[in-house]
């Protein structure tokens, strides 16, 4: 099961990798949230999971017995909610782009690259 | 008294009638061809309050082969998707009976 | 052993459910599979958990089964005016009483988030 | 000396405030400083006198090898005198000079001028390398600020920036060399590198430290073929010209050879180097000089001439060559500055340097004529003049040494060259008719003719009562280079001698040169392809290529599109994982197999289609829905390996993730046309195969390495004697990483804020509403308040059972969704009561304070406290940990709300 | 300790005020301040679990070299960022949340620059991540836009690459506390998951830091943020992720593991070289500017890659010198922005006689980065040359040191078309004062570290001595 | 009791994949979401399985909070095959 998971973990990375390597800003975002499930099952391969209990102290008891690596769980849970914090900031980023200059092509983000013109006065930093 | 024997007759109805469903579905499903009539039709509504509709536009979703699309904006009709709409008289008429009848009662 | 057989039960009508998205000729008589005999498989599959746990977690399962029951046909109402709405192809209809609303757009002008994509 | 230099600095920022008060005497009072010290330095002569070393060390910055070590040798001394004396009579004259510029322009300059000073002293005082190269770059810059002063002409700056350019990589080159020199002798010490000559060359360092010490040294002093930025160095001010770029600076690198002439003699090709070196430099100089329209830059050409000379000297082995040096260092010193004072004189005078219209001037600057000709005179070698006596001692060192008679040649058609020079920036302005009449708008001055006159006379008397010079300065300075006394006999007349004859060839050439110097001139003039193969021309090439390169480059690099971007950087990651892998040699380590569960592996097979469907679909909805489809199969997967929790939270982050993404997929097109051409996929497909595989085999190995968890078996038998949670994953995020989950839940609460900014400004306008579906619609209260409840129960058990904040805010965030589905966003807010960013900051605070009591309980920050009930009261148990919990569930709550409704009003539109 | 716990709970609050602001920023210098006699003093030992479990389970904050060092650099630039944005951040870039960004990017760094954990690095990473885009994004102009969306795809692909290096490290160790980790992994030769590990970490950390050739999404990113912001970017961002690469590299690997050494130095040659020639031929003074950010961490990453301690010394030394004199060029880009309205290079000039002192607290700075002494950035190229002439990489020398040619020639003019030139047509306006006092805080630090190097190099020798501890 | 629900899982697997399948293919939007209803009652059914062979009923609350929170994703999606938004009444 170990490697069969390895190789899932590393596939749905590969595939997020080459939708990341789109153009099109919506389909790097897609990319963007794959990656970050690849990368937590890739972190949950780094657990050890050869118990299928899950890390609750059963009533009754003082510790956990068998069960599964609860340190990478919580790992994982913290990288799920960073990683869907992040997707959504981009996705909101995409909008207001989207919004703003009607192009979800990546080669567009070009405005950011020109040197401002120096004869058009930009409005003040106030 | 009556309510709560309504709100029981109706659950009760309710769950009979998923059951039914559920092997309806499971029959047209398995056949070894698909034949299925589907049809959209619309289903005069008597009851009145609002939650009433609701629940009503509920159960029908729920029994066999139907399911409801839509409420008309006066609430006087539900619109219904029906998987065999060969006779919709009938299943309307039962939707009728069965529910119905048991909101009325409710809604009083 | 009564827990086992609900158990198995749930599990072939969720099959069931699943073959039907499957082989249904359109979406909103596909939905008829998913919703009917998906919410019979999962509410007898939980109640059969739920025997064999001797009772264990009743409150949690109650609930699911509960929520499950009232949420599904209310999603099925959503699912299916939109996916009327959004101008799905509809194989072999042979009556539509909505065929007058403003919504639903030509089934041959396909919408751009609906139609065939 | 230290003090000397503190008080020099301290001088030079504070003296010059003067300039602001006083009007036309402010360069006597600035002249103060310098005088006093020069008078200071005279004090130590006689320690110099009798060969004495002064060194003076205070550490500084021991660990960087720094320590303020000053040594005073004769050659030294010979330096301060010159700096000193010149710097006065240098201020004195700006004081004149600058009379018609604003008073805080004059004080700036006088404040650049004294800083160089101070600068110039500490270089050739210093003996530790790294002070001589804070001193020797200071040099550079304040040369460039000078050159560059008159900073409105386009022409100044330029000047500026090529001197800057090409000293400051001669400073470079000189870190370079005592970098080298550190590395092989472990020493930072001047006075040590003659002591390590066998030692250094034998290095492999050898060769680069010998061509760096070159390259800094003919940088600075202006040698080909990095001449080419003192003539137009001459932009700066006069005063700041005949300071800088004639007497002082410029001497830098003559002084830097001379110290390392052990080294240098040591190789077989040193020698040689300087002297091919001086020899073009010399014939491109006189060559120039008279091709030169200005006053000014005739002097600066006959300026680079000398410079020649004097690497020519150090080049050349024998005493005399040595003697010669420091004598034509000291001439050339004393009678160019005089010139450059005279010229800035008639520029001042007249508003312009051109020669061939200048003449007649000596009725009208008669002061000024008087000391051009002493220090012409001087220049031309023309006894009784200092000139005369360090030119003897030039061809004496020539016909010592042992070389052949190409440098010589060269030195003697060099010093006609001067002699034409001298006679020409003398005749010409002052004593020949003018072609058209000059007009003098700004007569001499006291302050403008004294300093001229003064070192004019000094080049007269020094030869005439040589004594005390050669005695205090020449004799020490010679021995200080040349590593052993030497007899100096500095005197007028020394009989009939070879030098004297060839001093006559000189002469004679250098007359027939002043007779037809407006033909040679004009003949010069037109050759213009003299000035085609300038290197000034070739180096503002080289540096106009190298801005185009760069602009390629840039171009090349940032060409703006994102994809490159990508592909670079994964190809560049790849690269670096393949590098190391093969650099660190290591074999894979396979895993025990384990049993294949079917069910398991087909759910993960399945995570695995959804990746790829997300890769085939042509269409944002279904990329989309297969990406989901990804993280339903992780989530299942996650729940059969005994992680509930997990499960829970990638479940409820799935659902979120579809409200939140549909809500965009309304406001962009669906169609995601192909953007890549074939052969692009094809690429950025073995790109991701590359990545993929590189994973899988670290993660194979990995697993192969066994899954030590020490701190995970910890927490399990901590979590509920020391945690009092069941639920070891949620005791682990609230109490063992509760700072992670106190970091996370800010970068949550920065999202809202981010979120806020960018979809909270903009008003949308009310649309007509369609109603939603009627059933829902009347649904949606009782649901939302299912889900809260719901959410408040999450919430409450996590501790023990799977749940806690995250999902409890994810949860009740869901039941906000519905709501804003069913009815509206605007319902939902009003449901809300709050904006959702007050929910974020007040769950914030709440999760930062429940850190705080176990603070002031003595523990550390988040140490959590807790409430057990008496046995036998019907209380649960309470903790810091649900208020941290709490403020999780709010600042969740807040944060998914603000992007949920932004969002969906934003897809709206 | 206790210093650095209450300014770590200040830092936190969402006040938008400017007063709370300042007033967070002095606490925290002053925190910072008492927390760096501590480290020197005690030595690395200084260490807070939080919650207050034992050192390598809980999560804590360690006052270790040269972390502790770094974060009062920090917070000397934060709190002179906050002098300077009294002028030049306005009411509606405050309402926008300004200043809790601000303090939750301050926060980020600190918390990297002084964490004890792996993981909690990475959570800090992605706090700086949001922070920055939360300040990108703050204008909402359409450029700035372009710019965040390429900013938030490169933090993310980089963070991924950090996350999947610290997966694979704790596959292999089960652990996450960088003390244990470098006791476990100096033990044992490198394996392929370790290997692939460190290259992920210095991968994800080099696009962090922006070494090429994984900067390419950087340089643009100083053009669309608010002046004070992009300082602060520039001073404490890309540090951060060095600071991270230090530790990984020196620390948690060690100095030993020299497996990533040839690609270090490659990347490191690289980045100086290209970056100082790209900064030649920008007009836009940000990207000007924004190239050299990068080409300095070259510098560092050339320290560190020579895998000796005199190497990490002088990267330490490089990164305090170049936080303070980078934040401190972007504010002098901001105030002559404010003076003459543009930011081209074109459109400036006179400054040197409208505003004379400005002129001088800007010269500091660039002479520094320039590499003039005494300012500090002499003594810092001169340690990584010497690092390089002493590891035996004399290559690497010679490239830094003509990339140091290629920077003075970048640097002159600069000087000579914002300073010297004459602006035709225009009156440039008055730098304000809080504008010229937050440049000079920063001016003061460089001269003092210029003047008086020892202080700063033994801290970056105590540091490297640090680092070199940690796995023993 | 293990043994038996270890293969209840491999039919429950099987709808999955049908399920995914209909959500990959489509070919309407409206047949997407059908399926991923779909997948949630799948979803369900798993963590009811788990909770058997494991023995802990704590896999019957994610059992409960999948069936929450999937209604709400599955209103979004009907909401965005209508078009319609809760922007301003
Ligand atoms: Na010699
Ligand atoms: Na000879």
């Amino acid at each position: 099961m170990t490697i069969l998971y390895a190789f899932c973990a590393a596939a749905i990375m590969g595939a997020a990798l080459y939708m990341i390597l789109s153009r099109n800003l919506v389909r790097i975002l897609l990319g963007l949230a794959l990656l970050s499930t690849g990368v937590n099952v890739m972190l949950f391969v780094a657990g050890d999971f050869g118990s299928r209990q899950p890390p609750l102290i059963r009533a009754g008891e003082k510790a956990l017995g068998e069960a599964a690596d609860p340190l990478a769980q919580a790992l994982i849970l913290t990288a799920i909610v960073i990683g869907f914090a992040l997707t959504v900031v981009l996705a909101t980023i995409v909008v207001t782009g989207w919004r703003s200059s009607g192009s979800l092509d990546a080669r567009d983000l070009d405005a950011a690259e020109q040197p401002d013109d120096p004869e058009i006065r930009e409005p003040h930093a106030d | 008294m009556r309510k709560p024997l309504a709100l029981v007759a109706l659950l009760a109805s309710f769950v009979a009638d998923l059951l039914l469903s559920s092997f309806a579905v499971a029959r047209v499903v398995l056949a070894p061809t698909i034949r299925t009539h589907p049809a959209i039709v619309a289903m005069p509504v008597e009851v009145r309050t609002p939650w009433a509709v609701a629940l009503l536009a509920c159960f029908t979703s729920l029994t066999p082969g139907s399911t409801c699309l839509h409420v008309s904006d006066d609430r006087k009709r539900l619109y219904l998707h029906l998987l065999d709409g060969r006779n919709p008289e009938a299943s309307i008429a039962k939707f009728r009976r069965v529910y119905e009848r048991h909101l009325l009662e409710l809604e009083r | 052993m009564i827990a086992t057989l609900l158990m198995a039960l749930g599990v072939l009508f969720l099959l069931i459910a699943a073959i039907g998205v499957i082989r249904l000729p359109d979406a909103l008589q596909r939905m008829h599979s998913a919703t009917k005999a998906g919410t019979l498989g999962t509410a007898l599959t939980v109640a059969g958990a739920v025997l064999a746990l001797r009772g264990e977690g009743v409150g949690s399962g109650a609930l699911a089964v509960l929520f499950l029951l009232v949420t599904l046909p209310i999603g099925a109402q959503l699912l299916g005016r939109a996916a009327y709405r959004s101008g799905t192809t509809l194989k072999g209809i042979e009556q539509d009483a909505l065929a007058d609303d403003q919504e639903r757009p030509g089934t041959s002008s396909v919408d751009r988030a609906g139609g065939d994509i | 000396m230290f003090v000397l230099l503190l008080v020099a600095l301290l001088g030079s920022c504070i003296v010059p405030l003067s300039a602001r008060y006083v009007g036309k005497g402010a360069g006597f009072i600035v002249a103060l400083l310098p005088f006093g010290l020069a008078a200071a330095f005279v004090a130590y002569a006689p320690v110099v006198e009798r060969g004495w070393v002064r060194g003076e060390g205070i550490a500084w910055a021991p660990s960087l090898g720094l320590d303020l070590t000053l040594r005073l040798d004769g050659f030294s001394f010979l330096f301060c005198l010159l700096i000193t004396g010149i710097g006065g009579l240098v201020a004195v004259y700006a004081g004149g000079y600058l009379t018609d510029k604003p008073r805080a322009e004059r004080s700036r300059f006088f404040t650049l001028i004294l800083l160089f000073m101070t600068a110039m002293l500490g270089t050739v005082l210093a003996d530790n390398m790294l002070l001589l190269i804070v001193f020797w770059e200071a040099t550079s810059i304040l040369s460039f600020l000078l050159i560059g002063f008159d900073s409105r002409s386009a022409r100044s700056r330029r000047a500026a920036i090529m001197a800057l350019q090409v000293t400051a990589g001669g400073g470079l080159a000189l870190v370079a060399a005592a970098a080298m020199i550190a590395q092989v002798t472990g020493n930072w010490s001047l006075a040590a590198v003659a002591g390590n000559a066998p030692q250094i060359v034998a290095s492999p360092y050898g060769v680069p430290i010998i061509l760096c010490v070159m390259i800094a040294a003919f940088t600075k002093s202006a040698q080909f073929p990095f001449h080419f930025w003192l003539p137009n160095a001459m932009q700066a001010p006069t005063p700041a010209s005949a300071f800088l770029h004639s007497a002082t600076m410029v001497k830098l690198g003559i002084y830097l050879l001379a110290r390392f002439e052990p080294v240098i003699a040591a190789t077989w090709w040193g020698r040689t180097t300087l002297i091919t070196v001086a020899c073009v430099t010399m014939a491109v100089a006189s060559v120039q000089a008279l091709r030169a329209e200005s006053f000014k830059s005739a002097l600066a050409y006959s300026t680079m001439a000398s410079l020649g000379i004097l690497v020519l000297l150090v080049g050349l082995d024998g005493p005399a060559a040595t003697v010669a040096m420091i004598g034509f260092l000291l001439a050339h010193a004393i009678y160019k500055a005089a010139l450059f004072f005279c010229a800035g004189s008639v520029l001042h005078a007249t508003g312009t340097g051109t020669l061939r219209s200048l003449g007649g001037l000596a009725r009208k600057l008669p002061m000024t004529a008087i000391a051009c000709t002493g220090a012409s005179l001087s220049m031309a070698g023309i006894p009784p003049f200092l000139g005369f006596i360090s030119k003897e001692f030039l061809f004496e060192a020539q016909l010592e040494s042992s070389w052949e008679l190409i440098p010589l040649a060269i030195a003697v058609l060099v010093n006609a060259v001067m002699v034409g020079v001298a006679g020409v920036v003398t005749l010409r302005p002052f004593f020949l008719k003018p072609v058209k009449p000059v007009k003098v708008e700004h007569p001499e001055s006291v302050s403008l003719f004294m300093p001229p006159l003064l070192l004019a006379l000094a080049g007269l008397t020094i030869s005439l009562d040589p004594d005390w010079i050669t005695r205090v300065a020449i004799r020490p300075a010679v021995a200080a280079v040349y590593g052993r006394a030497v007899p100096v006999d500095v005197s007028v007349w020394h009989g009939w001698t070879p030098m004297l004859g060839l001093s006559l060839i000189v002469v004679a050439i250098g007359a027939a040169i002043v007779r037809w110097w407006r033909s040679i001139h004009a003949f010069l003039r037109d050759a213009y392809l003299i000035e085609e193969i300038g290197l000034e021309r070739l180096w503002e090439t080289t540096v106009r290529g190298l801005l185009r390169v760069s602009a390629a480059v840039t171009g090349w690099v940032e060409h703006g599109d994102l994809r490159r971007y990508v592909v670079t950087t994964a190809v560049a990651l790849v690269a670096l994982v393949l590098w190391s892998l093969a650099v660190a040699g290591a074999a894979i380590r396979w895993p025990v197999v384990d049993a294949l569960r079917p069910a398991e592996a087909l759910v993960a097979l399945i995570g695995v289609g959804g990746a790829v469907a997300a890769v085939r679909a042509r269409n944002l909805l279904t990329t989309m829905v297969a990406v989901g489809i990804t993280g339903f199969a992780v989530a299942i997967t996650f729940m059969v390996n005994g992680a509930p929790d997990l499960a829970i939270t990638q479940f409820t982050v799935e659902a979120l993730l579809v409200v939140l993404l549909t809500a965009l997929l309304l406001a962009v097109p669906l169609d995601a046309a192909r953007s890549r051409r074939p052969r692009q996929r094809a690429g950025d497909a073995a790109i991701a195969t590359a990545f993929a595989a590189v994973m899988f085999v670290a993660m194979v190995d990995m697993t192969g390495a066994g899954h030590p968890t020490p701190a995970a078996d910890w927490f399990g038998r901590m979590s509920y004697v020391a945690g009092k949670g069941l639920n070891v994953v949620n005791v682990i995020l609230v109490d063992f990483r509760g700072f992670d989950t106190l970091g996370e839940t800010t970068v949550i609460a920065v999202a809202a804020l981010l979120g806020a900014s960018l979809l909270g400004a903009r008003k949308t306008e009310p649309q007509p509403r369609r109603a939603v579906h009627y059933s829902f619609a009347a649904a949606s209260g009782p649901l939302f308040w299912l889900l809260i409840v719901a959410s408040v129960l999450i919430l409450w058990r996590g501790h023990d059972q799977p749940g806690g904040g995250f999902v409890g805010g994810l949860v009740a965030a869901l039941a906000f969704a519905v709501f804003a589905l069913a009815r509206g966003v605007r319902s939902a807010e009003t449901r809300l009561r709050a904006r959702p960013t007050t929910l974020v900051a007040i769950g914030l605070l709440l999760a930062v304070l429940s850190g705080l009591p176990g603070m002031i309980a003595g523990g550390p920050f988040l140490s959590q406290l807790w409430w057990e009930p008496p046995a036998g009261v019907p209380l649960p148990k309470l903790g810091t940990t649900i208020a941290f919990d709490l403020g999780v569930f709010l600042v969740v709550l807040g944060a998914v709300l603000t992007f949920l409704f932004g969002l969906r009003r934003e897809g709206a539109r | 300790m206790l210093g650095a716990g209450v300014a770590a709970l200040l830092r936190r609050r969402a006040g938008v005020a400017e007063a709370v602001s300042l007033v967070v920023h002095g606490i925290v210098l002053v925190g910072a301040m008492m927390l760096l006699g501590r480290a020197t003093q005690d030595g690395p030992l200084a260490l807070t679990v939080f919650g207050g479990w034992p050192a390598a389970i809980g999560v804590g904050f360690s006052a270790r070299l040269p972390g502790a060092g770094l974060v009062l650099v920090s917070a000397l630039i934060a709190f002179a960022g906050a002098v300077f944005g009294h002028a030049a951040i306005g009411p509606r870039r405050r309402r926008a949340g300004y200043d809790a960004l601000m303090l939750a990017l301050l926060a980020a760094v600190n918390g990297a620059f002084l964490t004890t954990d792996l993981f909690n690095l990475y959570v800090w990473f992605e706090l700086a991540l949001l922070a920055a885009l939360g300040l990108v994004t703050l204008d909402r102009r359409q450029a700035q836009i372009g710019g965040a969306i390429r900013y938030a795809a490169f933090g993310m692909l980089g963070a991924t690459a950090i996350l999947a290096g610290i997966a694979l490290i704790y596959g292999v160790t089960g652990t996450l506390d960088l003390v244990t980790l470098a006791r476990v992994l100096g033990d044992e030769g490198p394996s392929v998951a370790t290997a692939t590990a460190a290259a992920l970490l210095v991968g994800g950390l080099a696009l962090k830091s922006g070494l090429v050739p994984f900067h390419v999404w950087l340089p643009s990113s100083y053009a669309a943020a608010p002046l004070p912001a992009a300082a602060v970017f520039a001073g404490l961002l890309t540090k951060m992720g060095f600071y991270a690469l230090l530790v990984v590299v020196a620390g948690v690997f060690g100095l030993g593991a020299t497996f990533l050494t040839p690609a270090l130095r490659v990347i490191a040659a690289a980045t100086m070289l290209l970056c100082a020639l790209s900064a030649l031929a920008q007009t836009d003074m940000r990207r000007l500017i924004g190239y050299h950010v990068v080409a300095q961490v070259g510098y560092m990453a050339a320290g560190l890659s020579m895998a000796t301690p005199a190497g990490v010394d002088a990267a330490v030394f490089y990164m305090v010198h170049s936080m303070i004199v980078q934040a401190n060029l972007f504010f002098g880009l901001g105030a002559i922005h404010r003076a003459t309205g543009s930011w081209n290079l074109r459109g400036t000039g006179g400054m040197i006689r409208s505003n004379p002192l400005f002129a001088f607290l800007f010269a500091v700075p660039m002479l520094s980065l320039a590499g003039i002494p005494p300012l500090s950035g002499f003594w810092a190229k001169l340690l990584v040359v010497r690092a390089a002439f002493a590891g035996g990489a004399a290559w690497l020398a010679v490239a830094a040191l003509v990339a140091a040619l290629l920077t003075i020639v970048s640097v002159a003019s600069l000087w000579s078309e914002a300073c010297w030139k004459s602006l035709k047509g225009r009156r440039v306006r008055r730098v304000p004062w809080s504008m010229l006092a937050g440049m000079a805080i920063l001016s003061g630090a460089t001269l003092a570290i210029g003047l008086l190097p020892e202080r700063v190099a033994i801290v970056a020798k105590l540091s490297a001595a640090a680092l070199a501890r940690m796995g023993s | 009791m293990t043994g038996i629900v270890d293969w209840l899982e491999l039919p429950l697997v099987a709808a999955l994949a049908l399920a995914g399948w209909r959500m990959v293919r489509g070919p309407s939007a409206a047949d997407r979401f059908v399926a991923f209803d779909m997948l949630t009652a799948v979803a369900v059914g798993f963590a009811a399985l788990t909770a058997v062979s494991t023995g802990r009923a704590a896999f019957l609350d994610v059992a409960l909070g999948l069936a929450l929170v999937n209604f709400v994703a599955t209103a979004a999606f009907a909401l965005f095959l209508e078009r319609n938004d809760g922007a301003g009444e």
